[in-house]
């Protein structure tokens, strides 16, 4: 099974790509996840995700599209955002000082806890971040 | 976004009347906080009771509202939190730091606040 | 925006396609539509092209995948399913006897009725089903 | 497929309780129906109070229940259509086929049935 999902760069389709995630948790059959849970943790990675593919992607065209990819096959569960901005090293992001106030710099943390791996690079012209899970 | 104000036991109960609170969202929460602030509220409860899912910039917004309020040596308190919202503050350790109660009713009544 | 879905070519899936649909119609800006309503017809569409493209389409390959394709542009909704079947003529379907109390036939009807324009034909190698609705 | 089957006012009650009538579940419904009338069941009340969705193949197996009814000189009646399921009803004119009530309780204690 796969979903892919092309929305304008803008905040308000958050919502979409996380009720949609929600959606697709609620057909996964997985044994050591309770759904609900599964279902609210999709939801977080792919927010913290396309927020990201928006905000730090190309901001100078406001009529860019985000891409969303998720794909499920034999309880392997994979996620691709890609954006068209600068990119980054994301294996030079620390893990925050979780006792520090920082107002930022949790998203890419919910992400690595929630996934078994994380990768990003160059792909298509601009970046991907390319997530996967193991539902198994 | 829809966002309630409300004075009641001489707090500014702000509700949040949203199912999300995330980046499209979550800076309008945070202005509403500083302005609150600034008109001389400093007994704030940030009601997010109908609230069932929050990012990591909804949980940025709630801690910028935290920080001014101590620096205004006001008191910023949380209520209502559903269970998986509140698995969130735990995986960040932001329930050590902020004061949560269960529900509203308590945080009005709550005992060594402000 | 546009959401593409491809699921294996089982009824379990209605569901999941007809659940993205009303996500979908949820984001929508319509003046002409009662938004829960347009939900309900866009999961109705979804529902019946996607159990005819299960059931007509090549149940001899029960490990086929049904793509359903979703966009919108300028309050221009699309939807394409596609089917590795016979294919038929759409053309030569009547609309149903609605007196007559047969138990199949008003899945072609519904669609008819809740979409603008409704087409059928070759193609990839397949069929599609393209709809079109104009929500303006 | 969630379905309940229970005697209640000397009818047999079918009570889906599914959110989705659709290709997935109406081929069970429909058997059940079928097996319910094979075993004596003479007068039927579909409970589809909990049916938010409703597709042509749902329609059908009720109008299967429905035939194989009246073949039997059974009665046949539907309680409880949320508004958009009655809708579907309304765009097939099957509402001027079957006996509609609008809950359960009408249906049972409704006149002129079997
Ligand atoms: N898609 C991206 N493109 C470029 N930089 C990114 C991207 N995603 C994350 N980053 C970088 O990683 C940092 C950490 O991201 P995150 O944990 O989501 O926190 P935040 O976005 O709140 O700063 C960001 O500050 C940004 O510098
Ligand atoms: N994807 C398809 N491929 C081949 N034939 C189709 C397809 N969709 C519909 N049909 C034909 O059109 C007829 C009417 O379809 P429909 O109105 O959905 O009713 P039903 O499927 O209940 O018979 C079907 O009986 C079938 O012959």
């Amino acid at each position: 099974m796969s979903v892919d999902i092309v929305v304008p760069n803008q905040t308000r389709y958050l919502r979409l790509i996380g009720n949609i995630a929600e959606q697709i948790a609620k057909e996964l059959e997985t044994s050591c996840y309770d759904q609900d849970t599964l279902a609210y943790h999709l939801n977080l990675v792919l927010t913290e995700a396309v927020a990201n593919a928006i905000e730090y992607g190309d901001a100078k065209s406001p009529n860019h599209n985000v891409k969303v990819c998720l794909s499920i096959h034999d309880k392997d569960l994979r996620i691709s955002v890609y954006d068209h901005g600068q990119g980054f090293d994301i294996t030079s992001v620390p893990a925050p000082d979780l006792d520090k106030l920082e107002e930022r710099g949790r998203g890419i943390f919910f992400i690595r806890n929630l996934m078994d791996t994380v990768a990003y690079h160059r792909s298509e012209g601009g970046n991907v971040l390319e997530m996967h899970k193991s539902l198994g | 976004m829809q966002l309630e104000t409300r004075m009641q036991n001489e707090r500014v109960v702000i509700a949040v009347k949203e199912e999300r609170l995330d980046a499209h969202n979550s800076n309008e929460l945070k202005e509403r906080i500083l302005r609150t602030l600034e008109e001389g509220g400093r007994r704030l409860v940030v009601d997010l009771s109908a609230v069932k899912f929050i990012d990591s910039s909804g949980l940025g917004a709630l801690l910028s509202g935290y920080k001014n309020a101590n620096q205004r040596s006001g008191s910023f308190i949380l209520s209502g939190l559903q269970p998986r919202v509140r698995s969130m503050f735990e995986l960040t350790r932001l329930n050590r730091v902020f004061e949560i109660y269960p529900g509203l009713e308590e945080a009005l009544s709550g005992q060594g606040v402000g």
